[in-house]
């Protein structure tokens, strides 16, 4: 099963992880990974962050990423739930979950996804802070990530 | 056809969406790249770095070299930054 | 802040998870780790898992990797929960949350913690199925993963 | 002395805890297990790879080399399988 939701409201975890081991008993690993809104750049106070989708292509892409980890690590489960609109300090941002029979293929698998998602679904992140508002730059960190994937 | 934009480039365009017919002699996106250009000075400065620029055509990621015809939906953003 | 439970009681994972992101407003990246009894071994049918443990040595343990995770990794904070005695097909036995600015400390040292339990703790897993009872041997893969964490 | 067993050690020795005084000569986990050997066939059983067992001395994993004393926990059990 491969569920993906690009939506504004926000997600209650507990009821997706419940929803998605209900769907399917395999036992085995689940990883989750959830990703804030940080409330400090450095010194600087956050006061919200701003994601813009493509709408239409950032489903479609996020979808096709999904279904690429469900293959390539052989999952019974893959959950992206990735929000959008303006987001508070500590509010969830997203959520990637991924259940397979090994551990591993279930923590590569949200690394995988998560690589994909910071470096090529299309989302911009605008932050507003005490000092100003700016469009958040792409990580070379998360490029070379993303490129050890297809390597 | 119809142009969209996203990010820090839609606001130095002014506008996330532009419809026109395709512009003679531009087969390529890098020919809609420099049409758009001399469309206005907000469209010149975002438009100024391609490297520092993404595309789509019809909702998939394409090359400035990517043919393209008056049926399309263009897209031109900056470096995605979800997660 | 590290919190290590060894305990025969199910846990919540959604009460877990909101306690701990109560517990510190930090922003960034959440992973946790929920490890499931399977179903099947092969074509067999799983009746149970039944986990023995150290008293005073488990939970020393446990909290000895915890506590190496949360320096290693730089972690905000970090859960270990780990069920012994006889656990159903589907039942979780392992949970594990590690909070981090960054999305890679929170994902390696979720990993770090599991290669560790698998491992180093002392548990030991009893496997009854429709063919009898076994216990479970230790898996040369899961040595070679916690070997590279000190290599 | 005490010394706990573990899993299939402690189902083939028979018992899960055992107390008694330090036997004369024995001053490392090594001399320790060399005596248990001799105890029942159960201890002998369980024992005879030293290679599949492990070992802690007061909670705390140990060599068969370690020295070990009367006041001492000593535990044998075989490799974990947590998580």
């Amino acid at each position: 099963m491969v569920t993906v939701r690009v939506q504004t409201a926000p997600f209650d975890q507990a009821n997706e992880i419940d929803a998605l081991l209900d769907s399917q008993k395999g036992g085995g690993g689940l990883v989750t990974f959830q990703g804030l809104v940080r409330m400090k750049n450095g010194p600087v106070s956050i006061r919200s962050l701003t994601l813009e989708i493509y709408p239409g292509m950032t489903e479609r892409v996020v979808s096709r990423f999904a279904h690429e980890a469900k293959e390539r690590f052989h999952l019974d489960a893959c959950l992206v739930i990735h929000r959008y609109g303006r987001l508070l300090p500590g509010e969830p941002i997203v959520l990637v979950a991924t259940h397979a029979p090994h551990r591993q293929a279930a923590f590569e698998s949200a690394c995988y996804i998560m690589d994909h998602l910071k470096t090529r679904a299309p989302f911009w992140k605008y932050e507003e802070t005490d000092r100003g508002g700016r469009w958040i730059e792409q990580n070379s960190a998360d490029i070379d990530a993303v490129r050890s994937w297809h390597a | 056809m119809t142009v969209v934009y996203f990010a820090w480039v839609r606001e130095q365009v002014g506008s996330g969406r532009e419809e026109f017919p395709l512009p003679d002699d531009v087969t390529t996106l890098d020919g809609l790249l420099d049409w758009l250009t001399h469309k206005s000075p907000g469209h010149k400065q975002a438009l100024s770095d391609r490297n520092g620029l993404r595309f789509a055509v019809n909702l998939d990621y394409a090359d400035p070299q990517s043919p393209i015809s008056d049926k399309d939906e263009i897209a031109i953003f900056p470096p995605v930054t979800g997660g």
